[in-house]
């Protein structure tokens, strides 16, 4: 009975567990409520994106409303990915954080930290679901609040200042979203995005929806942290507790590429996005930057954590790159690389989590000779890191090979020979920590480090597995990516 | 059928030995004989197909498929087969020398060491069987990562510069040139299997071909081409069991494997001399066999000298590959093994002599020979096998080379070769030499004794640094007299099988001749 | 601010009638203008004005953080579960037609539960706010 | 210059969304910043409901003899938006106080200057 019913549970069991999570204040109470919804959010997730591959789009009337006059939710392939991706990683996260620090650190108020957890997860979702513009920054609001809130539990002071400014930044960036959604309703007087995509070639493209489309790609490149806007990430990342920084680096700049996906695509249609407006030269430009400059920066910084932050905002630039192809492959290429980044970076930042666990810091001559008392963390930290290069067999060469195949498609070798030097500066980076790991002698006093428990362990070996099997297995989302990008291409 | 099981097997053998030598990290004994036992088994497997080679059939073996048309395959031809049979049986002999220079030289970490040789090992057998382009580039990447703690063993700030050095080129090389022509390839083609005939004929412009090929020669950075050969004098900090097989033979004979076989089965031979796109890689190939050989000469470490050495016979092959004629790939070919012989058994002896006396310079072995005759004999027959004199392997490979060189109507290459062969005498046989025709050690410890006198050691004034250890060993040397002290049973054994090897292949080589020759029709 | 009797006295005066006219524009809100966000910061108002004139300790006796606390989840349980509800009686989420036997009679009801639960949770998180801010002590 | 003075709403917006912008970025004291983010949104308030309004519209209550009505539904996006703003601003100056409160200052130079140094 309630299988027609999954859009909205999807968002409603964490919406419903948040509150819940306060008024139940134990600590485990709290964890378990957690742990069943995030779970429940997954498996409804698998059940919606079989069926999305299985029989088309979804679409759910909220309040019985028919759109465009009620708040319609709408489910394609590219929307279960996202919903795939961000319940997935928040499964994997929320029983890693019982017992990390972070839990001690807030002591008995570890409830508000699952209540911000879930909404951050149902905000995620939200945005994830809904095919209403305004709803769509409602929801993208509820995420980036809650996800300043869990950014500032850091330990270091500095992560107050992170929060603080990716609240400003994350403001102005959902400030511009929501001006782009004012003039678009002024121009078609219509919030459901659908309805939106069809009712714009008639009013014409006239200088209020080129400014609705210049607000909203500013807004949201703001959001993902593309270059040159992505101050705000390195330090948010790197100061935040390991648990939020990977759940945060791998769904909360996801969803800001869905939402540029959504809109560049489906909103504004292929034609008036890349045909009209010039908008892939100065993408791509971007993203090629984004590639480089902050791969470069990477390469010199000695906390691991901002490292892999400054990856990730690299990483962006690889799924802007993508989708500055305005190909069919290079969407499925940006998109999969949506998936498998999520993957990644979500299974470094965990072992990450579990380095800080027991040696209380994350700085590379700290994590020096740490393979010997740590092996198993390392050998995780080591399958990410592969991963993040690119090496066969493991999920980054997919989303790399149809990259550059995007590439060589297109003709442009010079993007493709770019592509790959890029990747050798992910070699860099990340064999610092390797080396630094494996070939180095332990610190004086870190010579007796334990294992870390197996609570810690357990999450990160999950997605390093899954880096591994979606680098052999590939169907599921090479498939999901292609049908999502050709649903894409195919709407305008 | 069951072929298919030999083929998996002898892949995922050596993976079982790692866990197996894992789990025994603590009992040395039993991780030894673990190590033999997996060498022993896998030899027998690529053994079993073996007449199946003969027989001209080729097993496949499907694994699965990563995208559409992009699978992982395993397809046993000649050349494959052949590069896998010396890898294989090497690792056996090699396993043997391991222990006893480990032991004897009371190296830490050696179950790390044991372990990533036979990751190694397997991949290296990846490599020889894989049945496309793709298959093969996954056990390369593995072939680098996993030498790469080899070459840091001994984890000195010396050792990880070089393992920075030898990662950087061969990572950088293989995923910054090689991927990229690959997926150039695939996208122009439609496939990566290993077709012979090659799969590239009619799918691209003629002019490209230069371009794809650069994209492959130097993507295979394995091959050490000049100017990317620096990996390898860089990885001889490894421990010598290391160089010799892998830096002399699996990794080094894996990369020139894979030019010979994107050659044959990529591009097509006769594609390429039609294109004629391969010119400009003999020319390089030429510089690189005579440019390497030259440095060589400047070296006095034994083990770098042996390395550039290495550089320079490498680029024989790859120069048999670019002059793509049907003598000259089967001359190729051969040297893959002829070479492998040759080098593995001036490694072993370079690595005994370390053992047994700690010298790593040329100049410091002077009357050497005397203490270590059968350590220096071998060196000899090796060294032979190497300039490419009968009655020894290395002969044979260089005259179907120079009848490919003749066949292609090139026959400044001949004289490239012949130029070289004079230079391998140059740098080869003083090494021997100063063992046997230099003066005796009392001479040597009353010359070390007195310092001034070392000016006129030739090449010895170069290497300010040695001059305390050359006096510390010859007094040792004194202290021993004239008695024979070779290295341990277990190094000095495992050389003269070798050295052996390369007399019994002079003799049986219409064998490997006939068993290649498949792979030119 | 003890001695300013002048406010002390007009607090005291106003402080009943705003609370009414907040649950005034609660209630009336599915007719007129109003509804649970407008409803909601004129109740958190009230006790904000009580508190800067008698204190938030005295403001504090009479709504302890831990009920504040369970309004601001309450007022969220409220509205997600009248949707569960919906859910449960087979139409879509937030459709409260099938809440009564009528169909607009159920959509009052839904709106009036709905618009309750918003007013609880923006009042509880109004004076939450601002009773944080005003108990915060440097130390 | 009818049309200019006409849409003189538009122009408060874009001036008010300017300054607010300025301040943000000019600003180093972080309360004048959180300023400057709400000013910042206010020109968004005024440009939704500038463009709810129909000429000659009542307000959106149903009434006897009138037919235009402004459209309400900027009004409830913008209440939405006034939420959302009103957490925001809550959120960072809790931010702020914390900050105050570990460094001793809410001055960008002078935060900046001392995890320099530590």
């Amino acid at each position: 009975m309630l299988r027609e019913h999954l859009p909205v549970l999807v968002i409603i069991i964490p919406l419903i567990a948040a509150p819940l999570c306060i008024l139940f204040r134990g600590r485990d109470q709290a964890f378990g409520i957690a742990l069943l919804a995030t779970w429940g959010s997954f498996a409804c997730s698998a059940v919606i994106a079989a069926k999305v591959m299985a029989s088309g789009t979804l679409s759910y009337e909220l309040g019985g409303w028919p759109p465009p006059i009620g708040i319609e939710l709408r489910i394609d392939a590219l929307n279960a990915l996202i919903l795939l991706i961000v319940s997935g990683i928040g499964s994997v996260v929320a029983p890693y954080a019982r017992n990390s620090l972070l839990l001690e650190y807030v002591e008995d108020r570890s409830y508000m930290f699952y209540c911000a957890f879930l909404l951050c997860l149902c905000g995620l979702m939200g945005v994830a679901v809904t095919g209403d513009a305004f709803n769509l920054f409602v929801f993208l609001e509820i995420s980036s609040l809650s996800s300043y809130v869990l950014i500032a539990l850091g330990f270091d002071r500095r992560a107050l200042t992170a929060s603080y400014q990716y609240l400003i930044m994350g403001t102005i960036g959902a400030t511009f979203i929501v001006i782009s959604i004012g003039l678009l309703y002024q121009a078609t007087g219509t919030l459901n995005m659908a309805d939106i995509a069809q009712r714009l070639p008639e009013h014409g493209y006239d200088r209020t929806v080129i400014a609705a489309f210049a607000f909203l790609v500013i807004g949201v490149a703001l959001k993902m942290a593309l270059f040159p806007l992505h101050q705000w990430l390195p330090n948010a990342y790197s100061y935040a507790p390991s648990t939020v920084s990977a759940f945060l680096a791998a769904t909360a700049t996801k969803v800001s590429v869905y939402i540029l996906l959504r809109f560049l695509f489906t909103v504004f249609g292929v034609q008036f996005s890349f045909d009209i407006l010039p908008t892939a030269v100065p993408l791509t430009i971007l993203a090629i930057l984004a590639m480089f400059i902050p791969s470069i920066v990477a390469c010199f910084e000695h906390n691991v954590k901002k490292v892999l932050a400054y990856s990730s905002v690299a990483q962006i630039g690889y799924m802007v790159l993508g989708i500055g192809f305005v190909t069919m492959t290079g969407l499925t290429a940006g998109i999969l690389h949506l998936f498998n980044h999520a993957l990644m970076k979500g299974a470094l930042f965990l072992v990450l989590g579990a380095v800080f666990y027991r040696i209380g810091s994350c700085n590379i001559d700290r994590m020096a000779g740490l393979a010997r008392t740590m092996p198993w963390t390392m050998a995780a930290f080591v399958g990410g890191g592969l991963s993040l290069i690119g090496i066969p067999m493991t999920a980054g060469f997919i989303s790399k090979w149809y990259l550059i195949q995007a590439a060589i498609e297109k003709g442009w070798w010079h993007i493709a020979v770019l592509i790959v030097a890029s990747s050798l500066i992910a070699v860099i980076y990340i064999w610092r920590v390797i080396e630094s790991a494996y070939f180095r002698e332990p610190p004086e006093d870190l010579q007796n480090v334990k294992e870390a428990p197996l609570s810690l362990l357990i999450p990160a070996w999950i997605l390093v597995f899954g880096n591994v099997y979606f680098g052999i297995e590939t169907s599921l989302p090479v498939s999901m990516a292609e049908l999502a990008a050709r649903s894409l291409l195919g709407a305008n | 059928m069951h072929h298919q099981i030999y083929i998996g097997l002898a892949i995922i053998l050596p993976l079982l030995g790692t866990v197996m030598i894992w789990m025994s990290g603590s009992r040395p004994n039993q991780r030894e004989v673990v190590t033999v036992i997996t060498s022993g088994l896998t030899f027998l497997c690529v053994l079993q197909l073996l007449p199946e080679v003969l027989a001209g059939h080729q097993p496949e073996l499907h694994v699965t498929e990563l995208l559409p048309g992009l699978e992982i395959s395993f397809k046993v031809e000649p050349l494959g087969m052949l590069f896998a049979l010396i890898a294989s049986f090497l690792w056996i002999i090699t396993s043997f020398y391991a222990i006893g220079y480990m032991r004897g030289h009371h190296e830490p970490n050696q179950t790390r060491f044991y372990m990533c040789f036979a990751i190694a090992i397997s991949s290296a057998l990846a490599i020889a069987f894989s049945g496309n382009m793709f298959t093969l580039f996954i056990a390369y990447e593995v072939l680098t990562l996993s030498t790469y703690p080899l070459v840091t063993h001994s984890q000195t700030d010396e050792a990880r510069r070089a393992g920075r050095v030898y990662l950087g080129i061969l990572m950088s090389t293989s995923i910054g040139l090689l991927m990229v022509g690959i997926i150039w390839t695939w996208a122009a083609a439609g496939t990566l299997d290993f077709t012979p005939g090659g799969i590239l004929k009619g799918k691209i412009d003629d002019g490209l071909v230069i371009v794809l090929l650069f994209l492959y020669m130097y993507g295979i950075g394995k091959a050490a081409l000049m100017p990317i050969h620096r990996w390898l004098p860089a990885a001889m900090v490894a421990p010598t069991p290391v160089s010799a097989l892998l830096h002399a033979v699996a990794v080094v004979k894996a990369g020139v494997f894979t030019v010979l076989k994107v050659i044959i089965y990529i591009f097509g031979a006769d594609f390429l001399t039609e294109t004629g796109a391969s010119i400009w890689l003999m020319y390089v190939a030429g510089a690189t066999v005579l440019l390497a050989s030259l440095v060589a000469l400047t070296k006095d470490n034994l083990k770098a000298r042996l390395a550039y050495s290495t550089v320079s016979q490498l680029a024989y092959i790859v120069l048999a590959g670019a002059l793509a004629t049907s003598h000259s790939l089967v001359g190729g070919a051969m040297h893959i093994a002829m070479h492998a012989f040759g080098k593995i058994t001036l490694f072993f002896c370079a690595g005994a002599i370390m053992v047994a006396s700690h010298k790593t310079e040329i100049s410091q072995m002077r009357g050497l020979g005397w203490r270590m005759p059968f350590t220096f004999a071998a060196f000899l027959i090796g060294a032979l096998s190497v300039i490419g004199l009968p009655p020894l392997g290395g002969s044979w490979s260089k005259w179907y080379i120079a009848l490919g060189a003749a066949d292609a109507d090139q026959l400044v290459f001949i004289a490239v070769l012949m130029i070289s062969s004079l230079l391998n005498i140059a740098y080869l046989i003083p090494v021997f030499a100063r063992g046997f025709f230099g003066p005796r050690e009392e001479e040597e410890a009353q010359m070390a004794g007195s310092h001034e006198d070392h000016g006129d050691h030739g090449d010895h004034g170069d290497h300010a640094g040695d001059h305390d250890t050359a006096t510390h060993d010859a007094h040792d040397a004194s202290d021993a007299g004239k008695r024979i002290a070779e290295a341990p049973m277990l190094c000095v054994v495992p050389l003269w099988i070798t050295a052996l090897g390369c007399v019994a292949l002079f003799v049986y080589s219409d064998w490997l001749y006939a068993m290649l020759s498949p792979i030119v029709k | 601010m003890r001695e300013y009797l002048i406010l002390r006295v007009i607090t005291k005066l106003l402080f009943p009638f705003i609370l009414l006219f907040a649950l005034y524009v609660q209630f009336h809100g599915d007719f007129g203008p109003g509804g649970g966000f407008q409803a909601g910061v004129i109740f958190a108002a009230s006790f904000i004005l009580y508190s800067m004139v008698f204190g938030v300790r005295s403001a504090q006796h009479v709504l302890p953080v831990g009920i504040l606390r369970a309004g601001i989840a309450g007022g969220l349980l409220l509205y997600a579960l009248v949707g569960v509800v919906d859910l449960l009686l087979g139409a879509n989420y937030l459709d409260y037609s099938p809440m009564s036997a009528e169909a607009k009679v159920g959509q009052h009801l839904g709106i009036f539960l709905v618009e309750l639960g918003v007013g609880i949770t923006v009042a509880s998180v109004m004076m939450t706010m601002f009773f944080t801010f005003a108990t915060w002590r440097e130390d | 210059m009818v049309d200019f003075f006409g849409l003189y709403n538009y122009w408060i917006v874009i001036v008010l969304a300017m300054a607010g912008m300025y301040i943000v970025i000019a600003r180093g004291n972080l309360i004048k910043k959180l300023v400057g983010l709400n000013v910042f949104q206010a020109s968004v308030f005024v440009l939704y409901i500038s463009f709810g309004k129909v000429s000659g519209g009542t307000a959106p209550i149903l009434l006897k003899g009138v037919v235009t009505y402004s459209n309400p539904l900027p009004h409830v996006l913008i209440l939405t938006a006034i939420v959302v703003g009103v957490a925001t601003t809550a959120l960072g100056l809790a931010l702020v106080v914390r900050i105050r409160r570990e460094y001793g200052t809410i001055e960008e130079d002078d935060i900046h200057s001392q995890d320099g140094h530590t």
